[in-house]
């Protein structure tokens, strides 16, 4: 292993020189310091914490401040901060992207585009440069570090790829006393101005389990499909969910991971049909959901109890298939409300520290409401997109 | 021719057996050699020499007998060990690295090392000595293989060989790659390595070489030793018959009458391109023309020309008076044109391909409408040529040499050529197969199809040939009636007479 | 003296040179595009951010380029990467005292998936393809059960390795290139670097020059995957924490692109680690040239398809002449030794027969 | 499936026919084939009612018509790593042109054709003419159609799949017992008859030729460059039927035909066909395929946990491989 005592060798030699060299590290301050909702996931990979659990559960009552036609404005128990020391007439707008790899990110984004327009449109942006990392948290990273060495962002907007593992990087970012706002997926510190995000995983989880035990007869067999393991906002889901039929009646056949593969999907859920009944499917996110719908028909079977998503290719089929179903919500409106934030602590105005934006599946109740609003909108689009007053719509979302 | 002073025997093999799947190639060899002496090792195609070379080089192992190392008994698991004892081996296939360099290669697998480094300085040097003591300082040991020409990566074989400080090398047809001006190269090696008291085993086909170089012949036939007689002892004409174990004229098939020539079939006039100029070639049908020359003197370039490897950029080829300019094999097949390549394995066979399968290929290829009606008298054909197999869904590289080149030949039968070329058809396939190959020729022949033979044996060139033409350096150098005998084709061949 | 001589063939330079010169066209290009956005590619910024991403790839390239210069390849690197990251960052546990235990840790576990890599491919004669997918397969199921999600801690003193750098120049890249030396080094001076390209190039020569291929199969397949495990480090010295969702990034295929763009022939025997790290250079250089003008995320992914087809094609140019019939997947091929004779480079009779 | 032998009617048929299908290293894959099932049958007879058959054959078609595909390519010596994200594509293409509109099927699916057909001739083009190993020639396409498709449709599908374009893939013939018969599976069989066919024909085997020997193929008259090329081509049509039953089993997904192209391959090669060229049969090929759905099908009967699956699949593919591949483990230097 010639090689290996070379390598270290090499290392050491980095080492060395460090003394002596600039350094981009934020601070000697572990990571994960101070951290807050990500903090649990340990090395052991446990998902649950029962207080962060209990605090989403309790925030799906709260009644949200703001204007309620607008809900990416509105927050729940917002903890303001001052945000003078940003105030700054600067207005180049920096946003770094983890990736646009499924349809969710992709409303999302566009939606953030058109508020984008908007603003320019009434001069408050005149630049937003966005780096997108494919997925890549490696990529994110050198993103992030390149626009801080760029020097000429007025604030920078994340949205991570993984949590745990932006951490430090977004540590360099708020070194570099540019304000930075992150949402959608959280990071273990709390450097940032804000961190916007709807309730939670937990909640989206809970929505969903909460509503197979209480439409389903005790005993009745339930399906739960997954897209991939290891993304927390998803393990956060299942975790919700694990807790809820833990405490009900409902057997678990079994979590299957999919890739959000339609014909995975319908495979898996074709063989769990073949050895016995399934009364419930829940799933931690849309994609494919008709897939698994079809799976039941396919096999001459009776639609189950369905948790899905706000995707409309689900919430279309169950219109048509009128089955028991709701729609969970992971509020894709929250795209706007990093842009919005950003131009109001360019203004020194005040921004929850934690921006926690409501988030109310979608139920049979206000179903037909929302397909109707989102009719010429194509089938991977999401219902709660909060995009209607924007100039572009429609044509921005439908014809990408 | 200086004789050196013929004294300890460094190498004697005893009772060598050798077989391959139950068929006995070796039959109890014995050989000698001593310091100093070039030892040409005679026989036909397919009579062991090659073996019995791997053997000593440690390649194979020989199932009986003994070799033993200037008296120490050796027995060789692998090449390397024989190299290390001395015994080097330059293989008729080169075993060079095309992307390294001369130096890179002659060291190859026990680079000089300095402080665990390979030494590349010392590396190149050591070689670059080697070179110089050898008189081929022009060869840079930097220089990478590729882009040497022939000769120059045989001297790098042969140097490779040296560089173990061989005591025995033995060279499997050295000559065989090499053009006319580049053979006496070599012979000089050869000469220097005996002064200084190698033993050279010297496997040739060329009498010329043998008389030329050597100090003692064996001659073995069909896996057998026949003689081991001082070189000045005995004339070409019995070293023949030892080889052939009969008069050559009654191992090769009569030749037709004169008036039972047709018209002719094949017309090169002027043909010429990069390698070859002003080939003017006619072969008539029920003729057999027979393409002599050295090595690189542009007979194989004649079939490729044909077959649109190479083609001709200057002059015109006609085949039944119709005029043709193959660019490619398949037009040249369809032009009725057929060729029976130099290299069986790489260019002649789809070795995991069954016997059936191969035999059609070229029905397949160029014909595929009429390759299923056509392809039913593929059997016969076989049949016909005696093919040995388990049936035709057996994988031809199962099948001997001999069996091997029969398939090739009945693939191009399928397609009943006008004019067939053979480019070394007998190479490396038993004295069976070989007659075999012989009268298939001329009953083709009589049936009219023009036949064009490339072989280097000489004794096959004259004894097949209705008219034998001498190629040199990519010209005609002339042409000689049926019957000559081989020293005149010989100095036509290497232009000590022009005809 | 011609009888040395080929027949006159334009001898134009070797792939290396191509290699870096491309590297300089690019550069070019990308300075003059950037130029024209208004902005300057050779800003420390954009500086930093070209090393920086070569940095990660560097490291895997690097150990690629030995798989494949031995007619080998490993697909299993991503995984190597992502279960060292893990391995490391859960070792070290954020305890600067362990750091060194962690990069022990980490070496000596790629090491052994390289041996069994290696051993597959040279002892069970399975094709290296299929043999380091299948490895890929099993980390990643091992990855998936065993870790949900990022997991451990790396101490700020190893995150340095990740964001240091010495003016513009970062540590990680700083590494990569003392490694890319000491691989040069290895390859044109230890034996065993000969033998690589021996074996690459014919196994059949190889072992008839007493060379014992499996062992430098071996040898190559290690020093990969230690690579890989190095750049695993690096990613837990980048993220803090190690994460196993890195193998869902495509360096497997990322790191050949970069060493057959380095002009390395896929088939072994040619080539080089200069040139790999030139083919690395080129793909960050496109990767920051492309986001300085906001390229769209999925027109990269074209574009980068499109370069390497496009360089790959150049230097095939120059080479049908002697390559055209080389058999492809060469000595890894079928696990053994060539299907049959190469023209340029027979084997010993017999050889062909037995294929 | 080289070769119809001259002296079969001498050799028993049968015999013949056994020899062509347990040979090569083709044995292992069957054997695996039949373990599996025999594996499922222990855990679950039910598995085995027509109506799961069916079932299992639906999803597995796809993938044997993929196999297919790759098993041309890879038996004349080359490697197509770009059906996966071409099967993609040509579902989002579909979806995103029919966009529901029944009338728009037929003439979308020719489209499908002809992108299929320009696809498979670049590759093959670039592969032949260019020279670019086929490895690295897919991966670029690999790239540029993932990246393309995604540019044209904005990061997601759009539009939908029309009911006449799903039924292929999704439906079948009503009939008793099996409840219903797969369009998917008389598709896949088809396709396997097919090209059995086409390999037994002169084409078939002179791709076969080039894959073992280019050589001795081109001087035997073999149009080496367009035989390959043809083969290329003719896996990105497969990956284009293989596409239409993807997206008629399943629908749209953003995922869809994500790694497949890896899966094929492997299924390939685990039917006993070299890397390289030259050997194997397409009935192994499918065979890979099956045992490949098959391994999924047994882990859900085992109830294996999904995270570990990976890991069983991979040491079961290098197992089987490495056994199929001892016979080319001979000692140095093989004495004829």
């Amino acid at each position: 292993m010639r090689r290996t005592r070379v390598l270290v060798a090499g290392l050491a030699a980095a080492a060395l020189t460090l003394t002596a060299c600039a350094t981009d590290t934020p601070t000697d301050q572990p990571p994960g310091g101070g951290g807050e909702t990500e903090q649990e996931q340990s090395s052991d990979g446990e998902w649950f914490v029962q207080a962060e659990y209990d605090k989403q559960l309790a925030q799906r009552e709260q009644e949200p401040q703001g204007p309620a036609d607008q809900p990416w404005l509105q927050m729940i128990q917002p903890e303001l901060v001052d945000t003078a020391e940003f105030k700054q007439d600067g207005k180049t707008l920096c946003f770094s992207n983890a990736s646009v790899s499924n349809p969710w990110r992709v409303t999302g984004f566009i939606t953030m585009q058109q508020q984008v327009e908007v603003l320019k449109q009434a001069g408050e942006i005149s630049d937003f440069r966005v780096s997108d990392a494919g997925d890549d948290d490696n990529q994110q990273i050198s993103d992030i570090q390149a626009f801080v060495d760029a020097g000429d962002c007025n604030a920078i907007i994340i949205s991570p790829s993984t949590t745990a593992t932006l951490t430090p990087a977004v540590e360099t970012a708020c070194e570099s006393g540019v304000p930075v706002i992150v949402f959608d997926r959280g990071v273990n510190t709390d450097c940032m101005v804000t961190f916007i995000h709807p309730i939670g995983g937990y909640a989206y989880g809970a929505d969903a389990a909460e509503f197979l035990v209480e439409k389903l007869e005790p005993g009745s067999k339930v399906l739960a499909l997954r897209i991939l393991p290891g993304v927390d906002v998803l393990e956060h889901r299942w975790a919700a969910a694990q807790q809820i039929f833990g405490d009900s009646d409902l057997e678990v056949l079994g979590d299957e991971f999919t890739g959000g593969d339609g014909a995975k999907i319908k495979d898996i859920v074709t063989q769990y049909l073949q050895r016995g009944d399934v009364d419930g499917i829940w799933m931690d996110a849309g994609d494919g959901a008709v897939a698994a719908v079809e799976a039941f028909e396919d096999s001459g079977k009776d639609l189950p109890v369905f948790a899905g998503e706000d995707e409309l290719s689900f919430m279309r089929k169950w219109k048509d298939t009128g089955m028991t179903a709701i729609a969970p919500v992971y509020s894709n409106f929250q795209w706007r409300t990093p842009i919005l934030a950003a131009v109001k602590i360019w203004k020194g105005e005040q921004v929850p520290s934690e921006w926690v934006l409501p988030q109310e599946p979608i139920t049979d109740a206000d179903r037909d409401e929302y397909l109707e609003r989102n009719k010429d909108m194509p089938s991977l689009h999401y219902a709660k997109f909060g995009g209607e007053d924007l100039p572009g719509f429609p044509n921005a979302w439908k014809d990408r | 021719m200086a004789v050196a002073p013929l004294t300890e025997t460094v190498l004697r093999m005893h009772g060598i057996q050798k077989s391959f799947l139950g068929v006995q190639v070796l039959h109890g060899i014995d050989l000698e050699l001593r310091a100093g002496e070039v030892h040409a090792l005679m026989g036909e195609n397919g009579a062991g020499k090659s073996t019995l070379m791997k053997v000593l080089a440690g390649v194979y192992q020989a199932d009986a007998g003994t070799i033993e190392l200037a008296g120490r008994e050796v027995a060789f698991a692998h090449p390397l060990q024989a190299q290390q004892a001395g015994v080097s081996t330059v293989f008729q296939e080169f075993n060079l690295l095309p992307e390294r360099t001369v130096a890179e290669n002659v060291f190859l697998g026990r680079e000089p090392r300095r402080r665990g480094m390979v030494d590349a300085d010392r590396m190149n040097a050591d070689t670059a000595a080697l070179l110089d003591d050898l008189g081929l300082s022009s060869i840079a040991p930097r220089r990478r293989v590729s882009t040497l020409s022939v000769a120059g990566q045989q001297i790098v074989e042969i140097v490779k060989a040296l560089s173990y400080d061989a005591r025995i090398i033995s060279m499997d047809e050295p000559t065989a790659a090499l053009a006319e001006e580049e053979v006496e190269l070599l012979y000089g090696l050869v000469r220097m390595l005996r002064e200084r008291g190698v033993a050279i085993l010297y496997v040739s086909h060329r009498l010329k070489e043998i008389f030329d170089l050597s100090d003692r012949v064996t001659v073995l036939k069909d896996g057998a030793l026949v003689d081991t007689v001082p070189t000045e002892d005995i004339t070409p004409d019995e070293l023949v018959r030892k080889m052939v174990g009969r008069p050559i004229t009654s191992f090769f098939p009569d030749k037709l009458p004169e008036t039972s020539l047709g018209d002719t079939r094949l017309r090169i006039s002027g043909g010429g391109n990069e390698q070859l100029d002003g080939i003017d070639l006619e072969v008539r049908a029920g003729e057999i023309v027979t393409l002599a020359g050295l090595q690189g003197s542009g007979r194989t370039e004649i079939a490729h020309a044909l077959f649109g490897v190479a083609r001709f950029t200057r002059g015109t080829v006609e085949v039944d008076g119709k005029r043709v300019s193959p660019r490619s094999a398949r037009q040249a097949v369809r032009a009725g044109l057929a060729l029976v390549t130099e290299d069986r394995k790489a260019e002649g066979l789809a070795l995991n391909q069954s016997v059936a399968a191969n035999a059609r290929l070229v029905l397949d290829a160029v014909l595929p409408r009429q390759s299923g009606r056509r392809a039913k008298q593929i059997p016969g054909i076989l049949s016909s040529l005696e093919l040995v197999s388990r049936g035709g869904d057996q994988e031809v590289r199962f099948l001997s040499g001999g069996n091997q080149q029969k398939v090739v030949l009945a693939k191009w039968l399928a397609t009943d050529p006008a004019v067939i070329v053979l480019d070394e058809p007998t190479r490396g396939i038993d004295v069976g197969a070989k007659q075999k190959v012989y009268t298939l020729m001329r009953e083709l022949s009589a049936r009219g199809v023009a036949i064009l033979m490339i072989s280097s044996e000489l004794q096959e060139v004259i004894g097949m040939a209705d008219r034998i033409v001498v190629l040199r350096d990519g010209r005609i150098a002339g042409e000689l009636p049926a019957g000559t005998d081989e020293e005149a084709v010989m100095q036509v061949a290497t232009g000590q007479v022009t005809s | 003296m011609t009888t040395v001589d080929r027949k006159p063939r334009l001898r134009s330079l070797g792939s290396t040179e191509m290699v870096y010169l491309a590297l300089l066209g690019v550069l070019v290009i990308g300075a003059v595009l950037v130029a024209v956005d208004g902005g300057n590619l050779f800003g420390t910024a954009n500086l930093v951010d070209m090393l920086t991403r070569s940095s990660l790839l560097g490291f895997v390239a690097l150990g690629q380029t030995f798989v494949i210069l031995c007619g080998s390849l490993d697909l299993s690197v991503g995984y190597v990467m992502a279960l060292c990251s893990l391995i490391g960052a859960t070792t070290m546990a954020g305890d600067p005292a362990k750091v060194p235990l962690g990069i022990v840790v980490v070496l000596v576990v790629a090491a052994g998936i390289g041996l069994l890599n290696g051993l597959i491919v040279s002892v069970l004669k399975v094709n290296p393809f299929i043999a380091t997918l299948g490895m890929g397969l099993i980390i990643k199921g091992y990855l998936d059960t065993t870790y949900k999600g990022p997991a451990g801690e790396v101490p700020a003193s190893f995150q340095q390795f990740g964001y240091s750098r010495i003016a513009f120049l970062p540590v990680s890249t700083a590494v990569m290139l003392i490694a890319v030396v000491l691989g040069i080094l290895y390859l044109r001076r230890s034996r065993t670097g000969y033998h690589m390209f021996a074996v690459g190039g014919s196994q059949d020569v190889a072992r008839l020059s007493g060379i014992r291929t499996g062992r430098v199969l071996v040898t190559a397949h290690v020093l990969c995957a230690v690579a890989a495990g190095v750049a695993g480090l690096l990613i837990a010295a980048r993220f803090g924490t190690g994460s196993a969702l890195v193998y869902s990034s495509g360096y497997d295929l990322d790191s050949i692109a970069a060493v057959v763009l380095g002009g390395t022939l896929l088939m072994g025997g040619r080539g080089g680690i200069a040139g790999t790290l030139a083919g690395v250079l080129i793909l960050a250089v496109l990767d920051t040239v492309f986001n300085i003008l906001q390229v769209d995320p999925f027109f990269k992914d074209v574009l980068r398809g499109v370069v390497i087809i496009a360089a790959v094609a150049i230097y095939a140019r120059r080479q049908i002449d002697r390559r055209a019939s080389r058999p492809r997947f060469g000595p890894g091929g079928n696990g053994g030794p060539p299907k049959d004779p190469v023209p340029d480079e027979p084997v010993p009779a017999g050889q062909g027969a037995d294929r | 499936m080289t070769t119809t032998a001259p002296e079969k009617k001498a050799t028993r048929p049968g015999v013949a026919v056994a020899a062509r299908l347990f040979g090569g290293g083709s044995a292992t894959v069957f054997a695996l084939l039949v373990l599996v099932f025999v594996a499922i049958l222990f855990l679950n007879p039910s598995f085995f009612e027509p109506p799961s058959l069916m079932a299992f054959a639906k999803k597995a078609a796809p993938l044997v018509v993929l196999a297919v595909g790759q098993y041309l390519v890879i038996v004349c010596g080359e490697l197509d790593l770009s059906v996966g994200s071409l099967v993609g594509a040509q579902v989002v293409i579909a979806a995103a042109v029919i966009d529901g509109q029944e009338s728009r099927t037929v003439p979308v699916l020719l489209l499908m054709l002809a992108f299929g057909v320009l696809v498979g001739l670049v590759n093959g083009l670039v592969v032949t003419v260019l020279k670019v190993h086929s490895l690295i020639a897919t991966l670029g396409m690999m790239l540029v159609l993932y990246g393309a498709i995604r540019l044209w449709t904005g990061g997601a599908p759009t539009g939908a799949l029309s009911e006449g374009f799903r039924q292929v893939g999704r439906e079948g013939i009503d009939m008793p017992v099996l409840r219903q018969l797969p369009w998917a599976l008389l598709v896949a069989a088809a396709v396997v008859v097919v090209a059995v066919v086409f390999m037994r024909k002169p084409f078939g085997r002179t791709l076969v030729a080039a894959g073992d020997n280019e050589k001795a193929a081109a001087f035997a008259g073999v149009r080496v460059w367009w035989v390959r090329t043809i083969a290329f081509v003719l896996s990105s049509v497969l990956a284009t039927l293989a596409g239409v039953l993807i997206g008629g089993y399943a629908g749209v997904t953003a995922q869809v035909g994500e790694g497949l192209e890896f899966t094929a391959i492997t299924a390939v090669v685990l039917g006993g066909v070299v890397l390289g060229g030259g050997r194997g049969t397409v009935l192994a090929a499918m065979a890979g395929a099956l045992t490949v759905e098959a391994l999924f099908t047994l882990f859900n009967q085992l109830s294996l946990p999904s995270t570990i699956r990976p890991t069983v699949q991979g040491l079961i593919i290098v197992a089987a491989v490495a056994w199929a591949a001892r016979e080319r483990r001979r000692p140095f230097l093989p004495q004829s």
